[in-house]
C-alpha cells in the first residue's frame, strides 16, 4: 500500500482500513469550525473506542451535525486533527474516500436517491468497488441480494421494494437510509437523529438495531429522545456551543446541572 | 371548525387517502397518530390545500375549502408548521419571519415581540440565513413563522422532530397557553406518546389512509397504541 | 461636430444676407462669369475653380460655398441660372435664386441639375470656409473654424491668423491660433525660432501639433549626416523630448479611452442581462425568450417615433416607459399562458420559452418585415464630449452609462426593499411554504416575470441607439446575457454589475492588441477557467442550503 | 400544359432573411410579370419557395428538395458564400441550373451557376482606384467581417495597393466577427491611423448587421466622410434603409447598380417593385438588380433554346444580352459572370447614393483575380473546347479533372 | 393487441429490442424499396428520401448522445454540438484530403482554402489526415480528449447545474469563433466543402448515400445499444443518483466526477460519430455547427421527446426535424410559427415529452395490475425528482 508521510493511504483504489491497535477508532482532536466569524465547533475534543456506542447530546445548534459534516469530510475545520484509526487522517481524503475508508453516515435531514426504487438505494450502498469499470459491469451476487433481502427486512421495507424512493414517507425515508448505512456495513456508523418522527415502538426497534450493531462496528448516535438515549446509551457526550460540556453514563449526566440547564430542562417527565 | 367529509386524496395514480372523514372543534387540541406513512402529512397537506382535494368536502371556519387555494388559508386564520421544516434557506431570520406581514390578518406589520420571547435564540440568530440555522433552531423557526400570524387554527408536524429536550417543555407550553389563553385550535401530528398526551385533547388514529380509532386523549388505551402504533 | 459646426454657421447666414443688396461692382461681374461655369465644370477641374470663387471678395461667396458643400446648388436648365434647391413635403424642389436672392416656383427634380461636388471638394470648401469664418462675430463660430483649420494648417491663410489673432478676445481662440503659427513657425523658422516653438508647442495633445513635430524630427534626421552640429542635435533633442511627451499623454489618454470603452461595453452587457437577473437568477426560468423582450423594446421605440415624428428628441423619454409596459405585458402574458404551468419544472421552461422566442421573432418579422426599422438618434444622443483634442466620450455610450446603472439601482431598490423582492425570493425558494405563508404567489411570478421582461424592454431602447432594430437583436445579446449573469453568480444583482463591467473592460483591454476575435475568445476561455476556481461565480449564493 | 417551375431558395429566417427577403420577393414579382405576359414557351411560371433558414447545411437538403422532389427547372437563390458552396454539389450531382445575385469574392465558377453579381474585379478594385484618383487616398485602412469575401477582397486590394506603390505600413487591415457590434476600440484605431496627415480611407467589407453600430460610432466620434471616407461593398440601399443616415452622409460604396440612377428601365423596376411590395417606401438594390438580370436571362435563354432543359439552357445562357436597370448592356460572358458598369455613389441624406464616378464602360466579371499568385494562370470558359470552370492557361489543362 | 402485450414473450422484450428492430426493418425497407423499384412506383423511396433520412439518423444519434449525459445523468449540456463538428472536422479533414489534386487549384497535397490563402504545406495537425484509421480515431478522440480535459476540469471543481450549461456554451462558442478565424486551418467561415468521395466511392452516387444511410442506422443501433447497456446497468443507477443527490452520493463511497467524466467522454465520442456520419451526407462542415444556438436545439429534441428514456429522443430529433424539412417547405414564410407552437404545446401538453405519450397509451392497453410494485423505469419518475432538485 503507498502511503503518505502521515500514513494515509494516497491511491484510493487500496482499501484502507483503519489502524485501531490503541483501541481507539475516531480521534477528534481540537477541532474548529467557523462561519463568517460563528463559531459552531470551538477546540473539541471527542475519541471514539473501537466497537463502541456513543450517544452525542447537546442542544439545537451545538454543533452534532457540524461535528459529523467534519468527520465525513463535508465541512474542512479551520484547526484540529481528525484521524480514523491511528494512521488514517481523515481531513486528506475527500468525502468518497471517507466512505470507502469505512465510515458511514445517516443525514438528519433524510436524503435518499428519489428516482431510484427503494432496493437500488441499497443496492448502490452494498459494500464493495465503487469504481466504473466494476459498476458497468457488475452483476448482484447472491450473497448481495440476500443482504439487500435482509436489510429490507430489517427496516421494514419488502413491500416498498421497488418503489421509487421519491413516494415514500418521511419515516420511511429515515429508516432506507438506516438501510444504507447497514448494507455499507462501515466501521464507523455516525447516525444523525435516527428516531425523529418514528413511533415508540419503532424507537425501540431502531435502539435494538443500534445496540446490536456495537460491538462490531462503532456507532455515533445524536438524538435529542430522551428515552432512546437513555435505552442505548453506555456513555454519553454532551456538546454545547461547538464543545463538550459533560461526558459520562446517563445518569451522571442527567444530575449534571449545567447539562439540565442548558438542555434536558427542569422536569423529569419525559416528553 | 374543521370539517372534512368523505375526502380521497391520491398521488398520481396512489390513492392515500380513503373516504376520510373529520371533525375538529373549534378551540380544541387534537392530536393525530399513526405509523409512518399511513397517510398523516397528507391529511394535513390537504387540509392546507397543498394537495387539492380529489373528492369529498373540506370546511374551515365555515368556509368551504374545498377548492379554495393555499394562500387562502392564512387569510382565514390557518397557521402551518410542516413536516421537514420549510425554511426558506436563503433568506435572513428575520425575512423568514417577516414573509407573511403582509396577510390580511396581520395588522401590526411588525414581527410581534412575544415570538422571541419564547424562542429567543431566534433573536440572538435573526441576522443569519435560515439554511444555516441547525436542524431544531429551524424547527423553531418554523413554528415561530407560523405564530406571526396569529393564527385561530395551528396545524404543526411533527413539530418536536429534532428539538433538545427542553424545548419540547416550552413548546408544549406554549401550545397549552396559546390555547388556553387565545382559544386558538391546535391540530398536531405526533409519534411521541408522552408529548401527545400532554398537549392532546382528543386523539384521531390512523391506517393506510383511514381514521380507525378517535376519542379523547384519556381513551387512547395500551391496547389501541399496541394495535396500531407498533411495528 | 461638422453637424454642428454648420448649424452655427446657417445661424450666421442671416448676418451676410444682409450684405447681400450690396450694388453690382466689377468684381460682383466677374463672380457671375465665375458661377456661370460651375454647371458644366467636370469634377476633376472643381477644385480650382472653387478656389477662384473663393477669392471672390463678393460677400455672397460663403453662403454659395456653404450650399454648394451642403449639396443644396443646383442648375435650373430652363432659367439658365442658379439656384438654392431644397426638396419639399409634395416632393419638388423650392428654389432661391442664387444670384437675385428671390424665391422661385418649386419645381421637379427633372427641371434641375446638380452641381456635383465629391468629399475632397467638400474638404476644401470647408477649409475655404474656416478661413473665411475667422473674422466672423459668433465665438463659438470662430472657434470651431480655427478646430477646423487646425486639423490642416497648411491650408489656413497665415497672414490673415497674424492679423485676427491680435484682435482676438477669446482666450481659447487665442490659443488655438497661436498654435497654428507655432507650427509654421517650426516648419519655416530659424533653429533657435523652432526651439522657441517646441518649447510653446509642448505639452500640447494635438494630433497636428505632433504630425508637425515627427514631419520635423524627420527632416532632421534626413539632413544629418551632413553637419551634426550644435543646434541640430539641440533641436534634435527637444523634438524627441516633445514627441515623447506627447506620446505618454497620448497613452494614458488611450488607456482612458479603454476603460471608457469597457464600461460602456460593460454597461450594455448589464442592461443586456438584468432582466435576465431576475427572471432567471431569482426565478429560476430559462429564459431563452429573453433576447426577444429586448427586441419588443427596440421596436417599441421604433413605434413611439413613428407615432411622434416630431418628437424625436424626446422619443427616448417616451419610449421607456412604453417599453417597459409592452415587455412588461408580454412577460406577463408568457408568464399565465405557459410559464406557470411548468411550475416545479424550470428545464422545460427552456423548451417553452424557446419556442416563444421563436413565435416572437416571427411575429416582428410578420408585423413589422423582416427588415431592419430605423430608430433615429436624437441630437442629445450624437456626437461626443470633447475632454481634449485627443480625448473624448462619446454622447451615445455616456448616457448609457448613467442609464445601466441607474436602471440597475432602482431594480436593487426594489428587489432589497419592497416587500415584492422578499416575496419573490420566497416563491423561488419554495413556492408552497410561501404560499401557506399567504403569499400569492401566481400573483408574485407574474408580476415579477413582467418586472424582468420589462426591464429587459427598457434595455431594448437602449440598445435601439446602438445597433439594428431588426428581428435578430434578440439573438445577439441573448448568449452574452447568460454568461454574464452565471459568471456573475445566478441570483446576485451585484454580481450581475460586477461581472458586466469586468466582461467589458478585459474584452476592450484585450482587443486592440489581439483584435475583437482573439479578444472574444480569451474571455471566453478565460471565463470557463474562472468557473473552475469559483463554481458558483463571482458573488456566489451561501451557506449551508448552497452547497 | 405543365407548369415550368421556378425554385427561390433565399431564407426567409434567421440572420439573412433581413436580405434575402428582398430577392424572394423580387423573383416573385418577376415571375408575376413573366406570367403576365403569357408565361414561357406557353407555359406558366410557377415559384415553389423554401426557406433554408440561414441554416447551411439546409440550403444543400433544400436545394435537393427543390431538385428531386419538386423538380424545379431553375433555381434563384443563396446569398452568402458559403451557403452556395453548401448547396453546388447537389446542383453538380442532380444538374440543377442556379442564378447567385450577389457580389462574392470570385475564385469559382461552376457550370451549374450563373454569378450575376460583381466578381472583385467589378466593384473593389474601380473603388480604389476612385478613392486614390479621386480623393487622393494615400493610407488605407481595410475594415472586413471575418470570412471569406472580404478576406479574398483584401487578399486582392493589399496586392493591388502594394502594385500601386503604397508602402506597406501604410495600410491597415482588420477583421471583425459576424455582427460584431461594439466598435469603440476599431473606429478609435481608425481615427488614430488617420491622424498623421495623410490623406485617409477607409475601405469596408463589413457584412450585414455589424455595419449600423459602425457607421454610429463613426459619426460619435466625429469621423466625417471628408475626415476619412469609407467605401463599403455591403452597403446598400435595403441596409441604408434600417437606419437614421445623417452620420452617414458623403460616405461611398461600389456596386453595379444604384436605385438613384435614372434611366426609363430603372423608373419602370422601381415602380413596379413598390407595386408589388405594396410600400411606398421600399427601396430597390444591386442583388435586386442581379437577380432581375439573371431572371431576364433565363428567359431569354430558355426561349432561344426552346427548351428548360438544363444543359441546353446553360449553353444558350452564354452571350445573352439584357439592358442593365443603370443603362447600357448586362452580356453573360463564357465564364458564367456579368459584364456590368461599375458605379460609385455617395451616401445621402435620405438614404439614397448620388453616383459620383463611374466606369465608362462595362467590366467584363474575373472568375478568377489577376492580382493573386494562385489563380491568375486560370481562367473560366465554358465553351467548348474549354468547357472548364478552372482552365489553367500555363498547363492548358483543366485542373481537378 | 392486449394478449400480445401480455404474452410472457413480450414481457421479456424491452425497448432496446424494439429501437433495434424498427431500425432494421427501417434501413430494410428503405434499402429494397430504393434498389428495387423504379422511381414513379408507388413503393420506390427516392434518393431524396434516402439522404433525408441519413440526415436524420445523424441528428437522432446526437440527440440520444445528449439524452445520455442530460437524461440519467443531469448534465444539461447546451455544447453538444461542439463534439458533433469535432467529429464532423475529423471527417471532413480526410474527405478534403481524398479530392488530392482534383481541387479548383490542382494542388495534390494542400487543399483548395490553404492554396488559396498561400500555404505552402499541411499544418501539423493535419499530418495522418489522408488515412482511414487514423481519421476513425480522430472522430472519437477529438471529441473524446475535448469532453475529458473540459469535464474533468469541471466536474472536479464541482461545477454544476446552470454554471455547467453556461460554460459548455461558452466552451462551444469559443471554439466556433476559432473556427471561423481563417488562421486556425479549416477553412474559415465557409469550412470544409467540395467533396469528391469517401473510401474511394462518389459521394454523389446514389449508392454511396444509401450506404451511408445504412451506416447511420448501424451506428444509431450501436449507440442505442451502448446507450442502454450502460444506463440499465448499476453505472446508470449511480449515475442517476448523481443526477438527484450528488453529494449524497459522495457519502456512500462513489466518486461522482469520474462517473461524470466517463459518461461525457462516452457521450461526446458519440456525438462525435455523429457528425462523422453526417459530413459526408450534407456535403460540408463549417463552424455554423459549434453554434451555441445549435446545441440549445439539441437538447430541444430531446425534451420534445422525452428526456431520461432514450429512445425519446430519438423521437424528438426525427420529429423536429421532420417538422422542420415540412414547415420550410409548407409555410415558408411563417413556419416559425409553426415551430415555436410546436415546442410551446410540448411542453404543456406532453410533460413527458412524445414518450411520454407513448408510455401513458402503453400503459392504458396494459394497465399494470399492481402499479405500486410494478419496477419503475427510473425515467418516468425521474424527471420530477431531478428537477425538483434543481
Ligand atoms: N454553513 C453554515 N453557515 C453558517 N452557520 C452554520 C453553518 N453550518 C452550521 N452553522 C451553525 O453552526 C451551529 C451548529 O450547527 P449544527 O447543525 O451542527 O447543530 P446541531 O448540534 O446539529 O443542532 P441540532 O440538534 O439542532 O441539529 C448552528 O448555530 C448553525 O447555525
Ligand atoms: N409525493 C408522493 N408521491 C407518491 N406517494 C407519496 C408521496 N408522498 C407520500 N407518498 C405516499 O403516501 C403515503 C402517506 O405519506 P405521508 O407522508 O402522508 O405519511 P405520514 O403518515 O405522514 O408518515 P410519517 O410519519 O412517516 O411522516 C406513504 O405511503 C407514501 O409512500
Ligand atoms: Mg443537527
Ligand atoms: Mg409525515
Amino acid at each position: 500500500m503507498i502511503v503518505n508521510k502521515h500514513g494515509s493511504p494516497i491511491s484510493s483504489k487500496e482499501s484502507i482500513s483503519p489502524d485501531t491497535s490503541h483501541g481507539m477508532i475516531l480521534y477528534v482532536e481540537g477541532v474548529s469550525v467557523s462561519f463568517d466569524g460563528f463559531k459552531a465547533l470551538n477546540d473539541l475534543n471527542l475519541y471514539i473506542k473501537d466497537g463502541e456506542l456513543r450517544c452525542l447530546i447537546g442542544a439545537n445548534g451545538a454543533g452534532k451535525t457540524t461535528l459529523m459534516d467534519v468527520i465525513t469530510g463535508k465541512t474542512r475545520p479551520d484547526t484540529g486533527k481528525v484521524s480514523f484509526g491511528q494512521q488514517i487522517d481523515l481531513l486528506e481524503l475527500d468525502e468518497s474516500q471517507i466512505a470507502r475508508a469505512g465510515i458511514g453516515r445517516k443525514f438528519q435531514k433524510p436524503t435518499v436517491f428519489e428516482a431510484l426504487s427503494v432496493f437500488e438505494n441499497i443496492e448502490l450502498s452494498l459494500k464493495g468497488d465503487k469504481g466504473i469499470w466494476s459498476a458497468l459491469f457488475h452483476k448482484l451476487s447472491g450473497a448481495q441480494k440476500d443482504k439487500i433481502d435482509e436489510v429490507l427486512e430489517t427496516i421494514g421495507l419488502i413491500a416498498e421494494r421497488h418503489y421509487p424512493a421519491g413516494r415514500l414517507s418521511h419515516g420511511q425515508k429515515q429508516w432506507l437510509e438506516i438501510g444504507m448505512l447497514l448494507a455499507a456495513e462501515p466501521r464507523l456508523l455516525l447516525v444523525d437523529e435516527p428516531v425523529a418522527g418514528m413511533t415508540a415502538q419503532e424507537t425501540e426497534r431502531t435502539a435494538e438495531l443500534l445496540t446490536s450493531l456495537a460491538g462490531k462496528h462503532s456507532v455515533v448516535v445524536v438524538e435529542h429522545d430522551m428515552a432512546f438515549v437513555r435505552s442505548i446509551a453506555r456513555t454519553v457526550t454532551v456538546l454545547h456551543q461547538g464543545s463538550v460540556l459533560a461526558e459520562g453514563s446517563m445518569n451522571e449526566i442527567q444530575e449534571n446541572k449545567d447539562v439540565r440547564e442548558v438542555y434536558l430542562g427542569e422536569e423529569q417527565a419525559e416528553l | 371548525m374543521i370539517e372534512l367529509k368523505s375526502v380521497d386524496q391520491k398521488y398520481g395514480g396512489t390513492q392515500i387517502l380513503w373516504d376520510l372523514s373529520l371533525d375538529i372543534k373549534q378551540g380544541s387540541r387534537t392530536c393525530i397518530m399513526g405509523r409512518n406513512g399511513v397517510g398523516k402529512t397528507t391529511l394535513l397537506k390537504t387540509i392546507m390545500g397543498l394537495l387539492p382535494i380529489s373528492s369529498g368536502s373540506l370546511v374551515i371556519n365555515g368556509h368551504d375549502m374545498s377548492k379554495g387555494s393555499v394562500e387562502k388559508r392564512p387569510e382565514i386564520g390557518v397557521g402551518y408548521v410542516p413536516q421537514g421544516r420549510h425554511i426558506f434557506p436563503q433568506l435572513t431570520v428575520e425575512e423568514n419571519l417577516k414573509i407573511s406581514l403582509n396577510c390580511s390578518r396581520q395588522p401590526s406589520k411588525s414581527i410581534p415581540k412575544h415570538i422571541f420571547k419564547l424562542f429567543p435564540v431566534l433573536q440572538e440568530m435573526l441576522h443569519r440565513r435560515g439554511g444555516d440555522l441547525s436542524g431544531g433552531q429551524q424547527q423553531q423557526l418554523a413554528i415561530a413563522r407560523a405564530l406571526v400570524l396569529n393564527p385561530d387554527i395551528l396545524i404543526l408536524d411533527e413539530p418536536n422532530e429534532g428539538i433538545q429536550p427542553n424545548i419540547v417543555q416550552l413548546i408544549r407550553d406554549v401550545l397549552l397557553k396559546l390555547n388556553k389563553e387565545q382559544g386558538m385550535t391546535i391540530i398536531l401530528v405526533e409519534q411521541k406518546l408522552p408529548f401527545a398526551r400532554a398537549v392532546g385533547e382528543y386523539f384521531h388514529l390512523m391506517e393506510k389512509g383511514q381514521v380507525i380509532a378517535s376519542g379523547e386523549m384519556q381513551e387512547l388505551t395500551d391496547q389501541l397504541v399496541g394495535k396500531y402504533l407498533a411495528v | 461636430m461638422l453637424r454642428i459646426f454648420s448649424l452655427l454657421v446657417f445661424s450666421c447666414m442671416s448676418w451676410f444676407a444682409l450684405a447681400e443688396n450690396a450694388p453690382a461692382t466689377e468684381s460682383n461681374t466677374q463672380f457671375e462669369t465665375l458661377l456661370a461655369q460651375l454647371p458644366s465644370t467636370k469634377l476633376s477641374k472643381m477644385a480650382p475653380l472653387v478656389d477662384k470663387i473663393a477669392a471672390q471678395p463678393s460677400p455672397q461667396v460663403p453662403e454659395l460655398l456653404q450650399h454648394l458643400m451642403e449639396g443644396e446648388l443646383y442648375y435650373l436648365k430652363a432659367a439658365n441660372e442658379l439656384v438654392y434647391a431644397q426638396p419639399n413635403q409634395q416632393q419638388t424642389y423650392d428654389l432661391t435664386s442664387v444670384l437675385k436672392t428671390e424665391a422661385l416656383a418649386p419645381v421637379s427634380i427633372y427641371a434641375l441639375k446638380k452641381i456635383r461636388t465629391n468629399n475632397r471638394i467638400r474638404g476644401q470648401i470647408r477649409d475655404l470656409l474656416a478661413n473665411m469664418y475667422l473674422s466672423n462675430s459668433s465665438p463659438a463660430v470662430r472657434l470651431q473654424a480655427i478646430k477646423q483649420l487646425l486639423d490642416n494648417p497648411s491650408k489656413t491663410g497665415i497672414t490673415s491668423i497674424t492679423r485676427l489673432i491680435k484682435t482676438e478676445q477669446e482666450k481659447e481662440i487665442r490659443e488655438l491660433m497661436s498654435v497654428v503659427l507655432l507650427i509654421e513657425q517650426l516648419e519655416k523658422g530659424q533653429t533657435a525660432e523652432k526651439l522657441a516653438a517646441i518649447s510653446q508647442l509642448e505639452g500640447r495633445l494635438e494630433p497636428t501639433v505632433k504630425n508637425a513635430l515627427v514631419k520635423e524630427l524627420k527632416k532632421l534626421s534626413a539632413s544629418q549626416d551632413l553637419s551634426i552640429s550644435q543646434d541640430k542635435s539641440e533641436l534634435h533633442k527637444a523634438l524627441t523630448r516633445a514627441i515623447g511627451q506627447m506620446e505618454q499623454d497620448g497613452d494614458f489618454y488611450q488607456l482612458l479611452d479603454y476603460l471608457f470603452f469597457g464600461l460602456s461595453m460593460g454597461s450594455v452587457l448589464l442592461l443586456a442581462a438584468i432582466g435576465l437577473t431576475i427572471t432567471f437568477g431569482v426565478m429560476g426560468v430559462i429564459n431563452m425568450a429573453h433576447g426577444e423582450m429586448m427586441m419588443l423594446g427596440a421596436y417599441t421605440t421604433y413605434v413611439i417615433q413613428q407615432t411622434f415624428p416630431n418628437l424625436i428628441e424626446y422619443s427616448l423619454l417616451m419610449a421607456v416607459p412604453a417599453a417597459f409596459l409592452v415587455s412588461g405585458l408580454v412577460g406577463v402574458l408568457i408568464e399565465r399562458g405557459v410559464i406557470r404551468f411548468l411550475k416545479g419544472r424550470p428545464l422545460e421552461t427552456l423548451l417553452a420559452t424557446f419556442g416563444i422566442s421563436l413565435i416572437l421573432q416571427q411575429l416582428v418579422r410578420t408585423v413589422f418585415s423582416p427588415l431592419n426599422r430605423q430608430v433615429e438618434a436624437p441630437q442629445w444622443m450624437s456626437g461626443s464630449l470633447e475632454i481634449n483634442p485627443i480625448f473624448s466620450l462619446t454622447y451615445n455610450r455616456l448616457y448609457i452609462i448613467i442609464f445601466a446603472l441607474m436602471v440597475f439601482f432602482s431594480l436593487l431598490m426594489i428587489l432589497k426593499k419592497s416587500s415584492l423582492g422578499l416575496h419573490v425570493r420566497a416563491v423561488s425558494q419554495n413556492r408552497d411554504m410561501a404560499r401557506a405563508l399567504s403569499i400569492k404567489s401566481s400573483w408574485v411570478d407574474a408580476i415579477t416575470f413582467g418586472l424582468g421582461s420589462g426591464v429587459a424592454g427598457i434595455a431594448g431602447v437602449a440598445l435601439s441607439q446602438l445597433t439594428n432594430v431588426g428581428p435578430n437583436l434578440g439573438q445577439d445579446y441573448i448568449i452574452d446575457s447568460f454568461l454574464v449573469v452565471v459568471f456573475g453568480g445566478v441570483g446576485s444583482l451585484w454580481g450581475t454589475l460586477v461581472a458586466a463591467m469586468t466582461l467589458g473592460t478585459f474584452n476592450k483591454f484585450l482587443e486592440p492588441s489581439m483584435g475583437p476575435v482573439l479578444a472574444n475568445i480569451i474571455v471566453l476561455v478565460g471565463l470557463v477557467l474562472f468557473i473552475q476556481k469559483r463554481p458558483k461565480g463571482l458573488f456566489p449564493q451561501k451557506g449551508r442550503s448552497a452547497e | 400544359a405543365e407548369n415550368i417551375k421556378v425554385g427561390v431558395l433565399h431564407s426567409l429566417s434567421g440572420t439573412m432573411a433581413i436580405s434575402e427577403t428582398t430577392l424572394k420577393d423580387t423573383v416573385l414579382m418577376m415571375i408575376a410579370d413573366q406570367n403576365a405576359k403569357g408565361g414561357l414557351l406557353g407555359k406558366k411560371l410557377e415559384a415553389v419557395v423554401v426557406d433554408p433558414a440561414s441554416n447551411w447545411p439546409l440550403f444543400a437538403e433544400k436545394g435537393r428538395e427543390l431538385l428531386a422532389k419538386e423538380k424545379v427547372d431553375v433555381i434563384f437563390g443563396s446569398w452568402t458564400s458559403v451557403s452556395r458552396k453548401s448547396v453546388l454539389p447537389v446542383l453538380e450531382e442532380l444538374n440543377g441550373l442556379m442564378f447567385y445575385p450577389v457580389q462574392y469574392e470570385g475564385e469559382e465558377s461552376s457550370q451549374n451557376v450563373f454569378y450575376t453579381g460583381a466578381a472583385p474585379n467589378q466593384q473593389a478594385i474601380p473603388a480604389v482606384d476612385y478613392l486614390m484618383n479621386d480623393i487622393g487616398a494615400e493610407r488605407w485602412v481595410l475594415l472586413g467581417t471575418d470570412y471569406v469575401y472580404p478576406r479574398t477582397t483584401n487578399k486582392i486590394l493589399e496586392a493591388y495597393l502594394l502594385s500601386k506603390g503604397v508602402e506597406a505600413k501604410d495600410i491597415m487591415i482588420n477583421y471583425t466577427p459576424f455582427g460584431h457590434s461594439d466598435w469603440q476600440n476599431i473606429v478609435a484605431d481608425v481615427k488614430t491611423f488617420g491622424s498623421t496627415g495623410k490623406k485617409t480611407a477607409v475601405v469596408s467589407t463589413i457584412n450585414g448587421d455589424a455595419n449600423i453600430p459602425f457607421y454610429k460610432e463613426l459619426g460619435n466620434q466625429g469621423i466625417s466622410a471628408e475626415d476619412i471616407p469609407v467605401m463599403a461593398f455591403s452597403v446598400g440601399e435595403e441596409e441604408l434603409s434600417g437606419f437614421d443616415t445623417t452620420p452617414l452622409v458623403g460616405h461611398l460604396a461600389a456596386w453595379n447598380y444604384f436605385q438613384s440612377v435614372r434611366t426609363e428601365e430603372n423608373d419602370k423596376f422601381i415602380k413596379s417593385w413598390k407595386k408589388f411590395i405594396g410600400d411606398d417606401e421600399r427601396v430597390t438594390n444591386d442583388p435586386m438588380e442581379a437577380t432581375y438580370i439573371g431572371f431576364k436571362m433565363w428567359v431569354k435563354a430558355v426561349e432561344k433554346a426552346g427548351t428548360t432543359d438544363v444543359d441546353a439552357v446553360e449553353q444558350a445562357m452564354i452571350g445573352i444580352a439584357v439592358p442593365n436597370l443603370t443603362g447600357g448592356i448586362a452580356v453573360m460572358n463564357a465564364n458564367h459572370h456579368l459584364s456590368k458598369p461599375v458605379l460609385i455613389g455617395e451616401i445621402q441624406a435620405n438614404g439614397q447614393f448620388e453616383v459620383v464616378w463611374s466606369t465608362p464602360d462595362t467590366v467584363i466579371g474575373d472568375a478568377w483575380s489577376d492580382f493573386l499568385p494562385v489563380s491568375k494562370d486560370l481562367i473560366s470558359d465554358w465553351t467548348a473546347p474549354v468547357s472548364c470552370g478552372n482552365f489553367n492557361i500555363k498547363t492548358a489543362k483543366c485542373s481537378g479533372e | 393487441m392486449k394478449n400480445l402485450l401480455h404474452s410472457p414473450g413480450f414481457k421479456k422484450l424491452n425497448s432496446l429490442h424494439f429501437v433495434i428492430a424498427i431500425l432494421f426493418i427501417t434501413t430494410l425497407y428503405v434499402t429494397v424499396c430504393n434498389l428495387a423499384f423504379a422511381p414513379g412506383s408507388f413503393f420506390y423511396v427516392s434518393n431524396y428520401t434516402v439522404s433525408l433520412l441519413g440526415k436524420y439518423l445523424c441528428y437522432a444519434l446526437l440527440a440520444l448522445a445528449v439524452d445520455l449525459v442530460w437524461g440519467y445523468c443531469g448534465i444539461l449540456s447546451l455544447g453538444h454540438g461542439a463534439f458533433f463538428a469535432l467529429g464532423g472536422y475529423a471527417m471532413g479533414m480526410y474527405l478534403m484530403r481524398q479530392i488530392g489534386d482534383r481541387g479548383v487549384y490542382g494542388n495534390p497535397d494542400l487543399p483548395d482554402f490553404m492554396v488559396f490563402l498561400n500555404w505552402t504545406e499541411l499544418p501539423w495537425y493535419w499530418a495522418g489526415s489522408d488515412n482511414v484509421l487514423f481519421m476513425v480515431l480522430l472522430v472519437f478522440a477529438g471529441p473524446g480528449l475535448l469532453a475529458y480535459i473540459f469535464g474533468t476540469m469541471a466536474f472536479r471543481s464541482r461545477v454544476s447545474g446552470v454554471y455547467l450549461s453556461i460554460i459548455t456554451q461558452a466552451m462551444t462558442y469559443a471554439l466556433m469563433l476559432s473556427f471561423f478565424r481563417n488562421e486556425m486551418g479549416f477553412g474559415g467561415n465557409n469550412g470544409l466543402t467540395d467533396f469528391k468521395e469517401i473510401f474511394g466511392f462518389s459521394l454523389q452516387s446514389p449508392d454511396t448515400k444509401l450506404a451511408l444511410f445504412v451506416a447511420t442506422a448501424v451506428a444509431l443501433a450501436f449507440g442505442y445499444a451502448v446507450s442502454h447497456f450502460i444506463v440499465n446497468s448499476k453505472m446508470g443507477r449511480v449515475v442517476t443518483a448523481i443526477r438527484d443527490a450528488e453529494d449524497r452520493v459522495r457519502f456512500v463511497g462513489y466518486k461522482p466526477q469520474h462517473y461524470k467524466v466517463w459518461i461525457f467522454v462516452v457521450s461526446a465520442m458519440l456525438a462525435g460519430l455523429a457528425g462523422a456520419l453526417y459530413v459526408p451526407q450534407v456535403g460540408m462542415i463549417n463552424p455554423g455547427e459549434f453554434s451555441p444556438l445549435n446545441s440549445i436545439e439539441i437538447v430541444i429534441w430531446v425534451a420534445i421527446g422525452g428526456r431520461g428514456t432514450l429512445y425519446g429522443a430519438i423521437i424528438g430529433a426525427v420529429v423536429v426535424s421532420y417538422a422542420k424539412t415540412r414547415f420550410t417547405a409548407i409555410m415558408p414564410e411563417v413556419w416559425l410559427f409553426g415551430l415555436g407552437g410546436l415546442f410551446v404545446l410540448v411542453t404543456l401538453l406532453l410533460p413527458k415529452g412524445i414518450a411520454g405519450l407513448f408510455a401513458s397509451v402503453l400503459n392504458k392497453l396494459d394497465p399494470p395490475t399492481q402499479p405500486a410494485n410494478e419496477p419503475q423505469a427510473p425515467s418516468t419518475t425521474a424527471t420530477t425528482a431531478a428537477e425538483s432538485k434543481s
